[in-house]
C-alpha cells in the first residue's frame, strides 16, 4: 500500500501553488472583466451579409446555413475530430473484450420505458433533422438524441451482436464524413471551389448530408459510452 | 498559373486516407503510403505552379468570401510549411510502414497510427493553408487530440500519463486562444485575417485577445517555461509518433504564433517580442542543460526539441522595428532552421528509434558497439547531429547564420553568445551519444536479444538527415521560396 | 427588443447560480457529487442558452454537454468506483 | 450592463475558475471536468455576446461556432476518459504525478 507522507515542506510547496495559482488567476479574471465590458457594440454588417446570403444557402435557418454551408469545411473538419476521438478511445480499449461483457438487466422498469420511448426518440431525432432546415435543430441534436437511445439500450443490458462490429459498423461511423466529402468535391465537376453547392439544389444536399452525419454522430458518440464501460477483464 | 484546388487536395487526400484506413483495417498500412505519394504528388506540383508564376493566392471555400465564409491563403511561408509538413510526413510513412509491421505489434495498432497519423496529416496542412482564425482553431483541436491519441497509442504507462497530461496541456492551449478568438470576433465582427489585419486597433479586447492567443500558442509549441509536457511526451511515444510530434507538431502553434504576429499584432505589441526572445534565450540553455543530463536516448533528443525551439523564439526581437532587409533575412532564418530541425529532429528520432528496437532499450550508458551494429542508423543520426549543432554545411548552420547576423547587425550581443553557446551544447550531447555508441556498454547489462533492423527503417532516417545536410548547400532557392506573397513585410507593401 | 437588452433578476439569478454550481461541482470532495453537479450545470446552462435566444445551442448543450458528456463520466466513475472497493488495490 | 456583457462576464468567471480548478486539483477526472467547466465559459463569451449588436440583433455565425466547440469537446473529453480508464487499470491511480516526483512508489 502507498503510504502517505506528506512531509511539511510538500504542504508548504502545496500551498504556495494555491496562493500563486489563486493570485494568476484573479489576475486573468480581472483584466478579462475589464476587456469584455468595455467591448463596444459592434456593426451589424455580417449578421446583413448573413441574412442577404441566406436564400442562396438551400436552408431557411440562419444556424444550419452557417454550419452546413457558409463555413462547412469547419464542421467537417470537426467531424473529423469527432471520429478521430473514437479512434483513439477504440485503439485503447478494443471492442471485442467488451462484446462478451456479462451484465445482467437493471431491471424491467427500464427495459419497458426503453420499450416505450425508442419510436419517440427516433421519430424526435428524425423532427429535429428535418426542422434543422427552418428552425432550431439539425444533424448534431438529432445525432445526440440517437445516441443518448443508444446509450439507454446499452443500459438495458443489450449486447452488440459480435458480427456486426466489423465493417458494417464501421461504415456507418465514416458514411457522414464520405457523403460530406463527396457533396463538398461534387463542387469541381462543376468548375466551381470545393464546398460550393448550386443553389437550387443546395437544400436537398444539405438534407442529404445531415441525415449521413446524424447516423455517424450518434453511432460515434453511443460507442464511445459503449467503449468506457466498465468490463469484466481488466 | 497556380490550380487553386492544389491547395485544398493536400487536406481532403490525407483525410480520405484516414477514412479508408479506419474501413479497411486489413491493408491500413498500403493505404497510408499511397496517401503519402499522392500527397507528396499534389505538393510537388504546387510547389512548381507557385514557383513559377509567385503570388499571394486565395481561395474562397463554397465560393462566399471572406467575412461569410472560409478562405484559404497560399504564400511562400504557406508553401514552406507544407514542404516540411509532406517531406518529414513522406519519410516517416515510409519508415512506419515497416515498423509497425515487426512482430510485437498487432494489426489494430498499425490501422490506428494509420488513420491518427493521416487526420494528423490533414490537420497539419489545413492549418497551413488556413487564413481563418476559428478555421485554425478547429485545425489546431485536429492536430492536438490526433497527436494525444497517437502519444497514448504506445501503450505503456509512461506513454498513457504523458499523453494526458499533453491533452490538458494543450485543450488548455486551444481554449486560450478560442476565448482570444471570440473577443476578437466580437470587436470586429470578422474572424478572417486578412479583414482582421484591415481593422485591428489598440483596444482593450484587443490587448487581450493578443494575450490569450500568445499565452495559448506558446503553451502548445512548449516555450521555456511551458516546456514541462513536451520531453515525458516526445520521449515515451513510438518513434514514428515522436518524430512527428517534434518535427512536426509543436512547430504547426510556433508557425500560426509567427503567421498572427505578422499580419495582426505586430501594430499593437509593446513588451512581448523581448519577453519571447528571452523565454527563447533561456529555453536554448535550459533544454541543452537537461539533455546532456539525460541517460535515455529519446528524452536526450527531447530536450534538444525543447532547445532548438527557442531559437525560432529569437526572431521576435531581431526582427522588431528593423529594417525591411534585417527583417527578412531573420525571419528567413527562423524557418529555415525550422525546415532544417524538423529533417534533423525526425532522423534522430527515427535512428533512436531502430537504436531502442535493436537494443530493446535506449539507455545511453549501456549501448554496446551500436555504431558497428547499425552503421547506417548511427551515420544518420550524427548527419542530424551536425545540423542541431549548426556545422556547415547544414540547413541547421544556414538557419542559425541568418540570426546570427541579424543579432551582430543589430549589436545584440547576449542574443549572438546564446546561439553560439546553444551550437556548443548542442555538440556536447550529440558527441555524447556518438561516443557511447562506439564503445563497449559501460555498464554491464546481461546481453539482450538483439533484432535486425529492416534495411527501409535505417535508409530512411539516413535520408531524412541527408536532407537536413543538403539544405545547407543550395539555399538559395528555398530562401527565395519563403518570400514569395511578401509574408514577412506585411506592413510595408511598398517596399 | 428593450427588454431583452438590460438583464432582469432572473438574469442575475442564473449567472450566479452557474457559477456556484460549477464551483461546488469542481470542489466537492465526492466524485459523485461533482459528476451530478457538472450535470445540474450543464442543464442550467441549457436554460441559459435559451435566455441568450440561442435555441440551438441549447438543445445541443443539454444532450451532449450535459447528457451525454454526464454519461460518460458517470460511467467512468463507475469503473473507478468498483476498482477502488476490489482489494487488487493492494498491489501497488 | 446588457445581458451579453452579463452573462459575457460569467463566461470568464466560469473559465477562470475552471482554470484554477486546473491548476490546482489533481485527480485526472476532475481536470477533465475543470477543461470541461473552462470550454463552457468561452462558448458563454463566444455566443453571450452574440447579441452585443445594434438593436440587441442575433448573429448566428457564434451560434454555430459553439456548436462546433462542443463537440469539439466532447470528443476531447471521450479521449482524456479513455486515456484516463486506462492508466488507472494498469496502475491504480487517477492522480496526476507531479514533473519532478517519480512515478514507481
Amino acid at each position: 500500500m502507498q503510504i502517505k507522507n506528506v512531509t511539511r515542506s510538500e504542504k508548504l510547496h502545496k500551498l504556495a501553488l494555491t496562493i500563486f495559482s489563486a493570485i494568476l488567476v484573479i489576475c486573468v479574471a480581472i483584466g478579462l472583466m475589464i476587456s469584455v465590458s468595455f467591448l463596444p457594440v459592434r456593426d451589424a454588417e455580417l449578421i446583413e451579409i448573413v441574412s442577404t446570403q441566406l436564400p442562396a444557402s438551400g436552408v431557411s435557418h440562419p444556424v444550419t446555413a452557417v454550419l452546413l454551408n457558409f463555413r462547412g469545411y469547419d464542421t467537417l473538419l470537426e467531424m473529423a475530430v469527432l471520429l478521430l476521438a473514437l479512434i483513439g478511445t477504440w485503439s485503447l480499449a478494443p471492442l471485442d473484450v467488451q462484446a462478451d461483457d456479462t451484465r445482467h438487466s437493471p431491471g424491467e422498469m427500464l427495459d419497458s420505458l426503453t420499450r416505450l420511448l425508442t419510436p419517440i426518440i427516433v421519430l424526435v431525432a428524425g423532427y429535429l433533422l428535418w426542422a434543422g432546415a427552418h428552425a432550431p435543430g439539425g444533424a448534431f441534436q438529432a445525432g445526440a438524441l440517437l445516441a443518448s437511445l443508444g446509450v439507454m439500450i446499452q443500459l438495458t443490458g443489450w449486447k452488440l451482436p459480435i458480427e456486426l462490429t466489423g465493417i458494417y459498423l464501421r461504415f456507418i461511423h465514416v458514411c457522414g464524413l464520405v457523403v460530406f466529402l463527396l457533396v463538398a468535391a461534387s463542387g469541381w465537376f462543376n468548375s466551381a471551389p470545393f464546398f460550393s453547392l448550386p443553389p437550387d439544389l443546395a437544400g436537398i444536399l444539405i438534407l442529404l448530408i445531415e441525415t449521413f452525419a446524424m447516423l455517424s454522430i450518434g453511432l460515434t458518440l453511443a460507442t464511445l459510452f459503449l467503449l468506457g464501460r466498465p468490463h469484466s477483464t481488466p | 498559373m497556380i490550380t487553386p484546388d492544389l491547395g485544398i487536395t493536400l487536406v481532403v487526400l490525407p483525410l480520405t486516407g484516414a477514412l479508408l484506413a479506419f474501413l479497411i483495417r486489413k491493408h491500413a498500412h498500403w493505404i497510408g503510403l499511397g496517401t503519402a505519394l499522392a500527397v507528396s504528388l499534389i505538393l510537388a506540383s504546387l510547389l512548381t505552379d507557385l514557383v513559377t508564376s509567385p503570388g499571394d493566392y486565395y481561395y474562397t471555400l463554397g465560393g462566399w468570401g471572406a467575412p461569410l465564409g472560409i478562405e484559404l491563403h497560399l504564400d511562400g511561408l504557406s508553401a514552406f510549411m507544407l514542404m516540411a509538413s509532406v517531406v518529414t510526413g513522406l519519410g516517416v510513412s515510409l519508415y512506419a510502414f515497416s515498423y509497425f509491421r515487426i512482430p510485437p505489434q498487432d494489426n489494430g495498432k498499425s490501422a490506428a497510427f494509420w488513420s491518427l497519423w493521416l487526420f494528423l496529416w490533414a490537420g497539419l496542412n489545413a492549418l497551413f493553408l488556413s487564413a481563418d482564425l476559428f478555421n485554425l482553431y478547429v485545425t489546431l483541436e485536429l492536430i492536438g487530440l490526433s497527436a494525444v491519441a497517437l502519444t497514448a497509442l504506445a501503450g505503456s504507462r509512461d506513454a498513457l500519463i504523458s499523453a494526458i497530461r499533453y491533452l490538458l496541456t494543450s485543450l488548455l492551449g486551444s481554449l486560450c486562444y478560442l476565448l482570444g478568438i471570440a473577443l476578437l470576433y466580437h470587436t470586429y465582427a470578422t474572424v478572417d485575417l486578412t479583414l482582421l489585419s484591415g481593422r485591428i486597433t489598440a483596444q482593450p479586447s484587443t490587448q487581450a485577445a493578443l494575450a490569450l492567443i500568445t499565452a495559448g500558442l506558446l503553451l502548445k509549441s512548449a516555450l521555456f517555461p511551458l516546456h514541462f509536457w513536451l520531453p515525458p511526451a516526445h520521449g515515451s511515444a513510438a518513434a514514428p509518433v515522436s518524430a512527428l510530434l517534434s518535427a512536426l507538431v509543436v512547430k504547426a502553434s510556433f508557425y500560426l504564433l509567427a503567421r498572427l504576429w505578422l499580419e495582426l499584432f505586430h501594430p499593437i505589441h509593446n513588451l512581448m517580442p523581448d519577453l519571447l526572445g528571452w523565454f527563447g534565450a533561456a529555453a536554448i540553455i535550459w533544454g541543452s542543460l537537461l539533455a546532456l543530463r539525460q541517460i535515455r536516448l529519446k528524452l536526450l533528443i527531447a530536450y534538444s526539441t525543447v532547445a532548438q525551439l527557442g531559437y525560432f523564439f529569437l526572431v521576435f526581437p531581431l526582427a522588431d522595428n528593423q529594417s525591411d532587409e534585417m527583417l527578412v533575412g531573420a525571419w528567413q532564418g527562423a524557418f529555415y532552421m525550422l525546415l532544417a530541425h524538423a529533417f534533423a529532429k525526425s532522423a534522430m528520432f527515427l535512428a533512436a528509434g531502430n537504436i531502442q528496437l535493436f537494443s530493446g532499450h535506449d539507455r545511453i550508458l549501456e549501448f554496446d558497439h551500436i555504431a558497428q551494429r547499425l552503421p547506417l542508423t548511427l551515420a544518420a543520426f550524427s548527419l542530424a547531429g551536425v545540423s542541431i549543432m549548426g556545422l556547415p554545411p547544414s540547413g541547421g548552420f544556414t538557419g542559425k547564420w541568418l540570426l546570427l547576423e541579424a543579432a551582430i547587425a543589430q549589436e545584440r550581443w547576449g542574443y549572438a553568445i546564446i546561439i553560439l553557446m546553444g551550437g556548443l551544447l548542442a555538440a556536447g550531447y550529440v558527441f555524447k551519444v556518438i561516443g557511447h555508441a562506439f564503445t563497449q556498454a559501460q555498464t554491464e547489462s546481461f546481453i539482450s536479444e538483439t533484432r535486425t533492423i529492416p534495411a527501409m527503417m535505417q535508409w530512411v532516417a539516413l535520408a531524412l538527415a541527408l536532407v537536413s545536410i543538403l539544405l545547407g548547400c543550395y539555399p538559395a532557392p528555398l530562401l527565395e521560396l519563403l518570400t514569395i506573397g511578401n509574408p514577412f513585410n506585411f506592413f510595408h507593401p511598398g517596399s | 427588443m428593450e427588454t431583452t437588452l438590460t438583464p432582469i433578476l432572473l438574469d442575475y439569478l442564473l449567472a450566479s447560480l452557474l457559477t456556484l454550481v460549477a464551483a461546488l461541482s469542481l470542489f466537492s470532495h465526492n466524485l459523485f457529487r461533482a459528476i451530478i453537479l457538472y450535470i445540474i450545470f450543464g442543464l442550467l446552462l441549457g436554460f441559459t442558452w435559451i435566455r441568450l435566444d440561442a435555441p440551438d445551442i441549447a438543445l445541443a448543450e443539454i444532450a451532449i454537454g450535459a447528457g451525454l458528456t454526464g454519461a460518460l463520466l458517470l460511467s467512468a466513475w463507475a469503473v473507478l468506483a468498483r476498482k477502488d472497493k476490489s482489494p487488487c488495490k493492494s498491489k501497488m | 450592463m446588457t445581458i451579453a456583457i452579463l452573462y459575457a462576464s460569467t463566461g470568464i468567471g466560469l473559465f477562470s475558475l475552471g482554470l484554477y480548478a486546473l491548476i490546482v486539483l489533481t485527480h485526472l477526472l476532475r481536470k477533465l471536468l475543470a477543461i470541461n467547466v473552462m470550454s463552457c465559459g468561452v462558448f458563454l463569451v463566444l455566443a453571450g455576446l452574440a447579441a452585443h449588436t445594434p438593436n440587441a440583433i442575433v448573429d448566428p455565425i457564434p451560434h454555430a461556432m459553439v456548436i462546433t466547440g462542443i463537440v469539439v469537446a466532447i470528443a476531447a473529453t471521450a479521449l482524456g476518459l479513455s486515456i484516463l480508464l486506462r492508466i488507472h487499470a494498469l496502475t491504480g491511480r487517477v492522480h496526476l504525478p507531479g514533473v519532478d516526483e517519480q512515478f514507481d512508489d
